[in-house]
C-alpha cells in the first residue's frame, strides 16, 4: 500500500484555482520527484500534505497518509503527524531556523513534544541526529545559534529537525536551490542516505530536472496546477512522451548555436586587463580598540580579455566573483592592483573621467526584478545609460534608440510605456539586456544573469546572449555557478576559489578535465541531466 | 558583548557631554534675571547685585560651565536659586514620585498592551482583532491630558474613589502613595498601551509570516505553542524599541500630567524651574533626564542582545 | 471635632524665611502661624499686640518703647527676649540685608534692648504707620541661633511648629504645645500646593483639600457656592488690578489717548468676563475697603464714541496699533483679551503678547519695554509707587510727588485721608493707568470649618482661630 | 519599525483601486478631508466672528444659534473649532515640513556618503533623541516666547531626526539594490541617483511617516497650547480651548468635550490614513490581509 495517496486534489486560494485534480502516490522507501516551472503549484502540493496551507486556501479531493484522511483530520491529529510521521525541509536555509533559539533547542523541541522525552534524552537524540547530518558535537555544539552556521550547515539542521523522529515521509521543497552546487551535492547525498537507511518516502521538489533525475525513482511533471506526466524517472525523461516534458528536458540541455565561436580571439589588443587585483573588506573588530581584521575577498587576480570574447567566471558561492565584477565595472575600487580597460587604467579615475569608459561596458544582473527601479517605465529604464553619451539625444531620438534596443532583444517598441512588473521574468531579463546594449558597449559583465530564471526561459535568454555576441561583437564576462551555462555560451572559463583564480582555459577543456581541486569539486558536483539519465538507465540495466 | 557595551557607554558619555554644552548654551540665552524673580518687584538694586554675586551669576560663562561640569562629576549639582537647597536633594525628592509613576505606567501599559497585541495578531481579521485594534486606534488619538481630566471628574470628583491629585509622600504609607498615582498612571498608560498594542500586533504578524514559524509548525507544534515560544521572542525587538522610547518619554514627558494632578515630580520641577529661571535646577534635571534616556537606550540595547543572539556576537 | 486641616495654596514658597524673600506664599504659610512680630495685623486690617504686649510712644512720635511677652520660647527651645528683637530689626535693615521690604525699617534710627523684656526703638522721623509696619510678615522676630536655617526649617515663636516640607507637594505644621498665648484648636495643618486652577476645583470637590484662603475657582464658583458642603466667603484684597500704561511712550504720553482708553474700557464687562466675575470696580489706585477711598469710577465713564473723538483729537482718527504684554495669572490673560476686544472697538489694535513672570519683570518692570500690561498690585497702601522715579508706569507729576512726600511725614489721620483723596483724584484725572478692579478674595472652605480670614489686608492664612465645628 | 522600501510600484490605476478598497484609507481620507475642508471654509466663512467677544453670552450650552455652545468670552465654539483646525493643521504641516525638508536631505546624504557624515548624523540624532521632546519645547518657548511660530519650530526640530532616520534607513536599504548599481554603471552620480532612484522609492515610507508625524504634531501642538505655550489668543486653537476649558469642566463640560473630540477625530483620521497608505503601499503587508 502506498504511504501517501493523493486523489483528485484541487485547491483554490480565494477564487483563484491553484491546483486542479492532482493525483500522486509515494510508497515507503520511494523517492518521488516533483518538477515544473515556477508557480506550477509544487509548493502548494507539498503544503497540502502538511496541511500548512494559507488561511484562504480551500482544498477538495482526498489525501490519505497511512490511512489517515489528511484533509479531514482534526488539527490536533495533524500536530501529531507533523514532524513525527511527516517531516518537511524548506528551500531557504537562511530563514528557516528561529534566530533566537539554539540549534539544540530547535532539534530537541520536536522530539520532546512528540515523545514526551525529558530534556536530557531529547538532547541526546538531537545530538545523534545532528551527527548523522554531518554536524559533529565537537565543532557544532547544541548551543550554537543559527547565525553562527553557514547556509549549508543550516540546511543540515533543518534536515535534522525534519528527520529527528524518523518520519515515514519526508517532503523536501527545493531543499538546495539556495545553495551552491558543491553544497547542493552534499545535501542531496545526505538525503539519499537518510532515505536509504530509514526507508523513508521522499517527495523531492525541484525545478532542476538534473537534480531530480539524480535522486528520484519516479517523477511527476506539473504545469499550471495540473499533472502533465507521471512515471518512472529515466524512462519518462528519455521517452519524452508528453510534449511539455520534452520541452522541459530540451530546455534543460539547451546549448545556443554559436557558429563562429573562436573568431574573436584572433583580435589584437586586449579589451580588458586585470592585474593583481586585491580587494579587502573590513572584518569584525575583535576588541574595543583593536584594528579591524581584514577579509580578503579578491586575492591577486590577474587575467585579460580580448574584444568579442566570451569568458565565464565560475566558482562557489562567496568566492569573490561579484566583488571582482564590481571592480571591473568601476563600481568599487580595488585595494590593490590595476584594472585597464581599452588601454586606460580605471582604478584612479574620477566619476567624470570614467564616463567614456562606462559607455563601453555595461552590466546585467541576476535578479530581473531587482535590477529595475520599479517606479520607472521601461523607456526610462532602458534609456538610463544614454546619460553617458557626450551629446544627449532629443526625446524623439531617445525613444528611437530604446525601440531599437528593445527590438534587438526581441521585445516590441510599445513595451517601452509599460512598467517592469507588467513583464514576465524572462522578458524582464531581456529589458535588462536591452539596457546593457543601448550604448553599444564593447564589454558586458553579466552577474548570474540566468540563475533566477526557469529552464525554458533561461534557454531563451542564453540564445539571446549568444545572438548578441555574434551580431554586435560584444565581449561577455559571464559570472555563474552553473557549469551548464558556462559550457553553453563561453569560450573560456576561469575558476575562482577563495578570492583567487585557480584555473583558466578553454571552456570544454577545463570542464571536461579539471586540473585544480576546486575545479574538480565544482565539476563533480554540477548536476548534469544527460549524465544522470544515462546513469539511471544504466542502473536499471 | 563587552566591547560593544564599552563602545555604547563611550558614545553615551560623548552624547552626554555634548548635551551639557547644549543645555548650558541654551540656558545662557534664556532671557530673564533669576535674582529679580527671587526678590520681586520692590527689590533694591543693591540687594539684587548682592544676590547675583552670591549666585555666581557674574562670573564669565566658561568659568561657570567648567565649575558646573566639575561639580557634576563629583556629584555636586549645585544649589537651587529659588529653593536654596541642593539641587540633588530636590531631584531626589521628585524622583521618588516620577520614577514610580513612570514604572507603574510602563508596567500597566505593558501588561495591557502585549497580551492584547498578541491576542489580536493570533486572531487576525477576526472580530476580536478588529475590535481591539479599533480601540487602540482611538486610544492613540486621545490626548493624555484630556483623558486625565475626564478621569479626574469621573473617579475623583464623582465617585470619590481616589484623590484628584497631589501626592501625600511615601511617608504617609505605601497605599496612600500608590492611590495618588493610580489615575496619573492610567492616564499616561492607556494612550501608550494603545501604541504598544499596535506595535506588538504588527511585530507578531511580521514574525508569524517568517519561514521559521512554518518550520516550527512543520515540527508539529500547535499554534499556541508556536505563538508563545517561537514568535513572541522574535517580535520583542520592535516592542522593546517602543518600550524604551516610552520609558524615556515617561521620565520627562509627564509635565502635563503632573500639572493636571499637581504631582511633585521631575517634570513639574523643571517646568517650574524654567519659569522661575532657576537655571541650575534646569541644568541639573535636564542633564539627569538626558543621562537616563541614554541609560535606558543602553539597557534597551542590552535587552536586544539578550533577546537576539545575533546581536550578542557581532554588534 | 477634627483637629487637622488641609489648606490649598496656589504658589509654593521658594523657602520659608519671610525675612528673606518676597514671595507671598512664604507669609501665607508662616505668618502668625509659625512666626510672630512685635505687632500683628488682624483680618479687619487693625493692629494688635503680639510679641510686644504693650508699648508707649514718645510725644514727638519718634521713640517707641515695647514691653515684650514673658516666657516666650522659640520652637527650638531657646528663649525669646529683647536681644532677639534687636537682632531681628538690625538684621533687616543692615546694609547687606536681603529683606524684600527693607523700606519698612528705613525710618528706624536705633534699636536698644533696655532689659530682657523691653525694647526701645528710635525713629529718624515720626512715621504714621510704624506699628502697622511692624506687623508685616517681613518684620517678624527671629532668633540669632536659628535665623540662617529659617529657609529650610523655620523657627519662630508662633502657635504652630514647622513639621515637614515635601517640596512641590505640601508643607505641614503642627501645634506648638509650649505656645505662650492662647492655644490653637488644630493639631496639624497641611498646606497643599495646587498651582493649577484646573486642579484646585477637583481637589476641593473630592474632599482632598478643606479650604482655600483665596481659591482660583473661576467660573466654577457658583457651582461650589450651591454645594452645601462648602462655604464661600467673598472678601477684599489689596490687589488693585490696573491696565498698566507706559506714560512716557508715544502715543500713551498724550493725555487724550489715555483718556480715550479710559472711556473705551467697559469695567462691567471686564469684571464679568474675568472669572469669577466678582471684582470691585475702581477708578483710581486705591482699595475700596479703605476709609480714605473715593469712588472715582465715574471720572471717565464707558463711552466708545467719546473715546474715538479723543483719539481723533490726539491725532489718531483711525486709531493705532500697540502691544499688550500679559503675565500668567488668569485675570491678566483673560482680562487682556476682553480689553483688546474693547479697544479694538475704538480703533486701537492690540497685539497680545503673553509673557512669563520672568519676562514680565525683565521686559516690562525693569526695562519698561512695553505699551500696555495688566497687573494686580497687591502691596497694601501702595499708591506711593506713582511717585517713585523710574517706576515702570513712567508717570511724572511733581504735584503728585509732593502729596506723597507730605503723606510720609504726616501722622494725623484726617489730614492723611485728605492727602490720599487728593492723590487718588490726581491719578484718576491723569488716567495714568486704566483702573480696572480690586481683586476679590474668594475664600472657600468646608462648611464645618470656622475661623478663616474673610478679608485679606495681608495675603496670609492665619490659622490661630481656625477650628472644626464637628 | 521596518523601513524597507516598497518595491512593486503601484503607480498606475491599480493603486487607486487598491486604495479605495482599503477601509482604513477611505475612512482616514474622509475624516482628514472633512477636517481640512472645515479649516479651508473657515478662511471665508465661520458661523460667528471668533474675534468678537460677547461677554453677555458666555458659556451658553449648545443650542440652535450656537450648535456647540459658546465659550467663556461668548464666542461660538463651532467657529472656534473651525478656525482652530486651521491653526492646528498649519502648525502640524509646517512642523512636518521643517522635519521633512531638513531631515530627508540629511538622511539621504548620510546614506549616500556613509562614513563620517553618517556617523555624525547618527550622533546628532542620538543627541536630539536624548532630550525629552516636550521639555525641550518648553525651553524653546521659554527663550523665544510662547506662540504658534515657536511651537512650530519646537515641534519641527524634533521631526528632523525622525525623518532623517527614516530616510536614512530607507535609503540604506535601496542603495545595495541592483538597479542602483545599474544606474552607477550608467555613470550617474550620487546626487542624481538619490533624486531619481532613492527618493521615489522611499517616498511612500516618508509619506506614511509624514501622516504619523502630522498626527503627533497635532497632539504636540495641543499639549503645548494646553501648557499655555502654543498658539496664543486671540487666535483659537484646540489645545488652547482645552486649556481654557479645564477650569470650567464642572460648569460647562462642552467647552472641553468639543475640542477634545476634534483632536481625537483628526488624529484618528490621520492615523487611519497612514495605516491605509501603508497597507496600500507596502505589498508585503497587503499580502497578509
Ligand atoms: N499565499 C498565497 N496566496 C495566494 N496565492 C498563492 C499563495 N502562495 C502561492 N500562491 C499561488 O499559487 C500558485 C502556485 O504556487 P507554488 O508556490 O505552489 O508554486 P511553485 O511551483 O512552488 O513555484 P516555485 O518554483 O516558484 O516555488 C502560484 O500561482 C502562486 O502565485
Ligand atoms: N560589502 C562587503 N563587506 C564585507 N564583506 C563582503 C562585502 N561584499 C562581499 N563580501 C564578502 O566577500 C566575499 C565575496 O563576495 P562576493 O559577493 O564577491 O561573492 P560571490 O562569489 O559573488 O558569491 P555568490 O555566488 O554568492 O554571489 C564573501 O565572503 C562576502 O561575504
Ligand atoms: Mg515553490
Ligand atoms: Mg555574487
Amino acid at each position: 500500500m502506498a504511504l501517501i495517496e493523493i486523489e483528485k486534489l484541487s485547491l483554490s486560494i480565494g477564487r483563484v484555482p491553484i491546483l486542479k485534480s492532482i493525483d500522486l502516490t509515494i510508497g515507503a522507501g520511494e523517492t518521488m520527484g516533483l518538477v515544473g516551472e515556477s508557480g506550477s503549484g509544487k509548493s502548494m502540493t507539498a503544503l497540502t500534505l502538511m496541511r500548512l496551507l494559507p488561511d484562504a486556501a480551500r482544498a477538495t479531493g482526498r489525501v490519505t497518509f497511512d490511512g489517515i484522511d489528511i484533509l479531514a483530520a482534526p488539527e490536533a491529529a495533524m500536530c501529531r503527524l507533523r514532524g513525527n510521521d511527516i517531516g518537511m525541509v524548506f528551500q531557504e536555509p537562511m530563514t528557516a531556523l528561529n534566530p533566537v533559539k539554539t540549534i539544540g533547542e530547535q532539534v530537541a523541541e520536536g522530539i520532546r513534544w512528540h515523545t514526551g522525552a525529558n530534556r536530557a534524552d531529547a538532547e541526546a537524540s538531537a545530538r545523534r541526529m545532528l551527527e548523522r547530518v554531518g554536524l559533529p558535537e565537537a565543532k557544532f555544539p547544541l548551543t550554537r545559534y543559527p547565525h553562527q552556521l553557514s547556509g549549508g550547515q543550516r540546511q543540515r539542521v533543518v534536515i535534522a529537525i525534519a528527520c529527528a523522529l524518523k518520519p515515514k515521509l519526508l517532503v523536501a521543497d527545493e531543499p538546495t536551490t539556495a545553495l551552491d552546487v558543491v553544497l547542493q551535492k552534499q545535501i542531496l547525498d545526505l538525503l539519499r542516505g537518510l532515505v536509504a537507511e530509514d526507508r523513508m518516502g521522499l517527495l523531492l521538489i525541484s525545478h532542476d530536472l538534473a537534480v531530480v533525475t539524480d535522486m528520484a525513482d519516479r517523477i511527476t511533471v506539473m504545469r499550471h496546477g495540473e499533472v502533465m506526466e507521471e512515471g518512472e524517472t529515466a524512462q519518462t525523461l528519455s521517452a519524452q512522451v508528453h510534449p511539455y516534458t520534452r520541452q522541459l528536458a530540451e530546455a534543460s540541455m539547451h546549448v545556443p548555436a554559436r557558429p563562429n565561436r573562436h573568431a574573436a580571439q584572433a583580435g589584437g589588443d586586449n579589451l580588458l586587463e586585470v592585474d593583481a587585483v586585491v580587494r579587502d573588506y573590513p572584518g569584525r573588530r575583535r576588541a574595543l580598540f583593536a584594528p579591524a581584521e581584514k577579509f580578503r575577498a579578491v586575492d591577486h587576480v590577474s587575467f585579460s580579455m580580448k574584444p568579442g570574447q566570451s569568458v565565464a567566471l565560475v566558482g562557489r558561492s562567496g568566492c569573490g566573483k561579484s566583488t571582482l565584477a564590481r571592480m571591473i565595472l568601476a563600481l568599487d575600487r580595488p585595494t590593490g592592483g590595476d584594472i585597464r580597460f581599452l588601454g586606460a587604467s580605471l582604478t584612479s579615475k574620477s566619476e567624470a573621467e570614467l564616463k567614456p569608459y562606462r559607455r563601453n561596458m555595461q552590466v546585467v544582473f541576476q535578479d530581473p526584478y531587482g535590477s529595475f527601479n520599479p517606479r520607472h517605465k521601461v523607456e526610462r529604464l532602458v534609456a538610463e545609460p544614454l546619460h553617458l553619451l557626450d551629446s544627449q539625444p532629443s526625446p524623439a531620438e531617445r525613444r528611437e534608440m530604446v525601440a531599437e534596443a528593445l527590438h534587438e532583444v526581441g521585445l516590441r517598441a510599445p513595451d517601452m510605456d509599460k512598467y517592469p512588473h507588467e513583464f514576465s521574468g524572462g522578458q524582464r531579463q531581456r529589458i535588462s539586456i536591452a539596457r546593457a546594449i543601448i550604448t553599444r558597449p564593447k564589454l558586458v559583465v553579466a552577474d548570474e544573469p540566468v540563475s533566477a530564471l526557469d529552464v525554458s526561459i533561461r534557454a531563451q535568454v542564453l540564445d539571446l546572449f549568444a545572438e548578441l555576441n555574434q551580431k554586435l561583437g560584444v565581449a561577455y564576462l559571464f559570472i555563474t555557478h552553473d557549469l551548464t551555462v558556462a559550457r553553453a555560451i563561453t569560450d573560456e572559463v576561469m575558476v575562482m576559489h577563495d578570492g583567487r583564480i585557480v584555473e583558466t582555459g578553454r571552456t570544454d577543456a577545463v570542464l571536461d578535465d579539471p586540473q585544480s581541486e576546486a575545479a574538480r569539486d565544482l565539476v563533480a558536483a554540477a548536476p548534469d541531466l544527460k549524465r544522470a539519465i544515462r546513469r539511471r538507465l544504466h542502473e536499471q540495466g | 558583548m563587552i566591547p560593544f557595551l564599552a563602545r555604547r557607554l563611550l558614545t553615551g558619555l560623548a552624547t552626554l557631554l555634548l548635551a551639557s554644552v547644549v543645555v548650558f548654551a541654551v540656558l545662557e540665552i534664556l532671557p530673564g534675571d533669576p535674582a529679580l524673580l527671587m526678590l520681586g518687584m520692590n527689590a533694591s538694586p543693591e540687594a539684587l547685585a548682592t544676590l547675583r554675586e552670591q549666585l555666581g551669576l557674574n562670573d564669565p560663562v566658561m568659568v561657570r560651565y567648567v565649575s558646573w561640569i566639575l561639580g557634576l562629576l563629583t556629584g555636586d549639582f549645585g544649589r537651587s536659586f529659588t529653593y536654596s537647597s541642593p539641587v540633588i536633594d530636590l531631584i531626589a525628592e521628585r524622583a521618588v514620585v516620577s520614577l514610580p509613576l513612570a514604572v507603574i505606567s510602563l508596567l500597566l501599559s505593558t501588561a495591557i498592551a502585549i497580551p492584547v497585541g498578541i491576542f489580536a495578531a493570533a486572531r487576525r481579521g477576526k472580530a476580536a482583532d478588529t475590535l481591539s485594534m479599533g480601540a487602540a486606534q482611538v486610544g492613540v488619538a486621545v490626548p493624555n491630558f484630556w483623558f486625565a481630566l475626564i478621569l479626574v471628574y469621573i473617579f475623583a470628583v464623582w465617585l470619590q474613589l481616589v484623590p484628584a491629585g497631589g501626592f501625600p509622600g511615601w511617608k504617609a504609607g505605601l497605599w496612600p502613595g500608590l492611590k495618588a498615582l493610580i489615575l496619573p498612571s492610567v492616564a499616561l498608560a492607556l494612550p501608550q498601551a494603545a501604541i504598544l498594542a499596535r506595535v506588538t500586533r504588527s511585530a507578531m504578524l511580521e514574525v508569524l509570516g517568517e519561514d521559521y514559524i512554518r518550520t516550527a509548525r512543520a515540527k508539529g507544534m500547535p499554534r499556541r505553542h508556536v505563538l508563545w515560544r517561537h514568535a513572541l521572542r522574535n517580535a520583542m525587538i520592535p516592542v522593546l524599541t517602543i518600550l524604551g522610547l516610552q520609558f524615556a518619554f515617561l521620565l520627562a514627558g509627564t509635565i502635563i500630567i503632573e500639572n493636571v494632578f499637581y504631582l511633585p515630580g521631575l517634570g513639574r520641577l523643571v517646568f517650574q524651574a524654567i519659569t522661575q529661571r532657576d537655571l541650575i535646577v534646569v541644568e541639573g534635571v535636564v542633564m539627569l533626564l538626558v543621562a537616563s534616556v541614554i541609560f535606558v537606550n543602553i539597557v534597551v540595547d542590552i535587552c536586544y542582545a539578550l533577546v537576539d543572539p545575533r546581536l550578542r556576537s557581532n554588534a | 471635632a477634627r483637629t487637622d486641616v488641609v489648606i490649598g495654596i496656589v504658589l509654593e514658597p521658594p523657602h520659608l524665611d519671610p525675612t528673606a524673600g518676597a514671595a507671598a506664599a512664604i507669609k501665607e504659610v508662616g505668618y502668625a502661624n509659625v512666626f510672630e512680630g512685635l505687632t500683628r495685623i488682624n483680618s479687619d486690617g487693625s493692629v494688635s499686640p503680639a510679641l510686644a504686649q504693650s508699648w508707649t510712644i514718645s510725644d514727638d512720635g519718634k521713640v517707641y518703647t515695647f514691653k515684650l511677652q514673658d516666657g516666650v520660647k522659640f520652637h527650638d527651645g531657646t528663649d525669646f527676649n529683647a536681644e532677639d528683637v534687636k537682632f531681628s530689626l538690625d538684621r533687616a535693615r543692615a546694609e547687606d540685608s536681603v529683606n524684600p521690604q527693607k523700606q519698612l525699617f528705613a525710618a528706624i534710627d536705633t534699636v536698644e534692648a533696655t532689659d530682657a523684656t523691653t525694647v526701645t526703638v528710635t525713629l529718624k522721623n515720626p512715621q504714621g504707620a510704624f506699628l502697622y509696619n511692624m506687623g508685616w510678615g517681613e518684620a517678624v522676630i527671629v532668633a540669632p541661633e536659628s535665623a540662617d536655617g529659617n529657609k529650610e526649617t523655620p523657627i519662630g515663636t508662633g502657635p504652630f511648629k514647622f513639621d515637614n516640607w515635601a517640596k512641590g507637594s505640601s508643607i505641614t505644621i503642627v501645634k506648638n504645645p509650649d505656645y505662650w498665648g492662647e492655644a490653637v484648636a488644630l493639631e496639624k495643618a497641611e498646606f497643599r500646593i495646587i498651582p493649577d486652577a484646573a486642579a484646585a476645583i477637583p481637589a476641593l470637590l473630592s474632599g482632598d483639600v478643606h479650604a482655600f484662603s483665596n481659591m482660583p475657582a473661576g467660573d466654577a464658583l457658583p457651582q461650589i457656592e450651591a454645594d452645601s458642603r462648602f462655604k464661600v466667603v467673598l472678601g477684599s484684597t489689596e490687589g488693585e488690578t490696573v491696565l498698566s500704561t507706559n506714560n512716557k511712550k508715544a502715543p500713551f504720553d498724550k493725555l487724550e489717548v489715555r483718556q480715550a482708553i479710559a472711556h473705551a474700557l467697559n469695567r462691567e464687562e471686564i469684571i464679568a468676563g474675568t472669572p469669577p466675575g466678582l471684582g470691585t470696580p475702581i477708578g483710581s489706585h486705591f482699595a475700596p475697603h479703605h476709609p480714605a477711598y473715593v469712588d472715582l469710577t465715574g471720572t471717565y465713564p464707558y463711552d466708545p464714541a467719546k473715546a474715538k473723538e479723543l483719539l481723533a483729537a490726539a491725532g489718531f482718527p483711525d486709531g493705532f496699533s500697540a502691544t499688550i504684554k500679559l503675565p500668567p495669572p488668569a485675570y491678566a490673560r483673560e482680562g487682556g483679551q476682553i480689553i483688546a476686544a474693547q479697544l479694538r472697538q475704538v480703533g486701537i489694535n492690540l497685539e497680545i503678547i503673553p509673557v512669563e513672570w520672568a519676562d514680565w519683570l525683565g521686559q516690562v518692570f525693569t526695562e519698561k519695554d512695553y505699551d500696555l500690561s495688566i497687573v494686580s498690585h497687591v502691596e497694601p497702601m501702595d499708591i506711593g509707587i506713582y511717585a517713585r522715579p523710574d517706576y515702570y508706569f513712567q508717570y511724572e507729576n511733581a504735584d503728585f510727588d509732593a502729596i506723597i512726600a507730605e503723606l510720609d511725614v504726616t501722622a494725623d489721620e484726617t489730614k492723611r485721608y485728605d492727602l490720599y483723596k487728593q492723590a487718588q483724584e490726581m491719578l484718576a484725572k491723569d488716567a495714568v493707568n486704566g483702573f480696572l478692579f480690586q481683586l476679590p478674595k474668594v475664600g472657600v472652605w468646608d462648611a464645618k470649618l470656622e475661623g478663616m480670614w474673610e478679608n485679606w489686608p495681608l495675603a496670609v492664612s492665619d490659622l490661630t482661630k481656625v477650628h472644626w465645628t464637628e | 519599525m521596518s523601513a524597507e522600501p516598497t518595491s512593486p510600484a503601484p503607480t498606475d490605476g491599480s493603486f487607486v483601486a487598491a486604495a479605495l478598497s482599503n477601509r482604513s484609507f477611505v475612512a482616514g481620507l474622509f475624516i482628514t478631508g472633512l477636517i481640512a475642508a472645515m479649516a479651508l471654509v473657515s478662511f471665508v466663512w465661520t458661523p460667528y466672528d471668533v474675534t468678537q467677544l460677547v461677554v453677555a453670552d458666555r458659556m451658553k450650552t449648545p443650542s440652535a444659534q450656537h450648535w456647540f455652545g459658546t465659550d467663556h468670552f461668548g464666542r461660538d465654539i463651532l467657529a472656534m473649532i473651525m478656525v482652530g483646525a486651521r491653526n492646528s493643521i498649519a502648525v502640524a504641516v509646517v512642523a512636518v515640513g521643517i522635519g521633512m525638508g531638513i531631515g530627508v536631505p540629511l538622511g539621504c546624504w548620510a546614506a549616500a556618503r556613509g562614513g563620517f557624515v553618517d556617523e555624525a548624523l547618527m550622533r546628532f540624532n542620538d543627541l536630539v533623541f536624548a532630550f525629552p521632546a516636550l521639555l525641550s519645547a518648553v525651553l524653546i518657548t521659554a527663550i523665544f516666547g510662547p506662540g504658534a511660530i515657536n511651537a512650530i519650530i519646537a515641534i519641527g526640530i524634533f521631526n528632523i531626526p525622525v525623518f532623517a532616520r527614516v530616510a536614512r534607513a530607507g535609503a540604506l536599504s535601496v542603495w545595495p539594490r541592483e538597479y542602483i548599481l545599474a544606474a552607477r554603471a550608467a555613470g550617474k552620480g550620487k546626487v542624481l541617483i538619490t533624486i531619481e532612484h532613492i527618493l521615489p522609492n522611499i517616498a511612500s515610507i516618508l509619506l506614511v511617516q509624514g501622516t504619523i508625524q502630522f498626527a503627533l504634531g497635532i497632539l504636540a501642538e495641543a499639549g503645548l497650547s494646553y501648557l499655555g505655550l502654543g498658539t496664543q489668543p486671540p487666535m483659537p486653537s484646540w489645545g488652547r480651548m482645552l486649556f481654557d476649558a479645564q477650569t470650567r469642566m464642572m460648569v460647562a463640560p462642552h467647552l472641553a468635550l468639543f475640542p477634545g473630540f476634534a483632536i481625537i477625530v483628526t488624529v484618528l483620521g490621520l492615523n487611519l490614513l497612514g495605516d491605509g497608505l501603508r497597507d496600500v503601499l507596502d505589498p508585503r503587508l497587503r499580502r497578509e490581509r
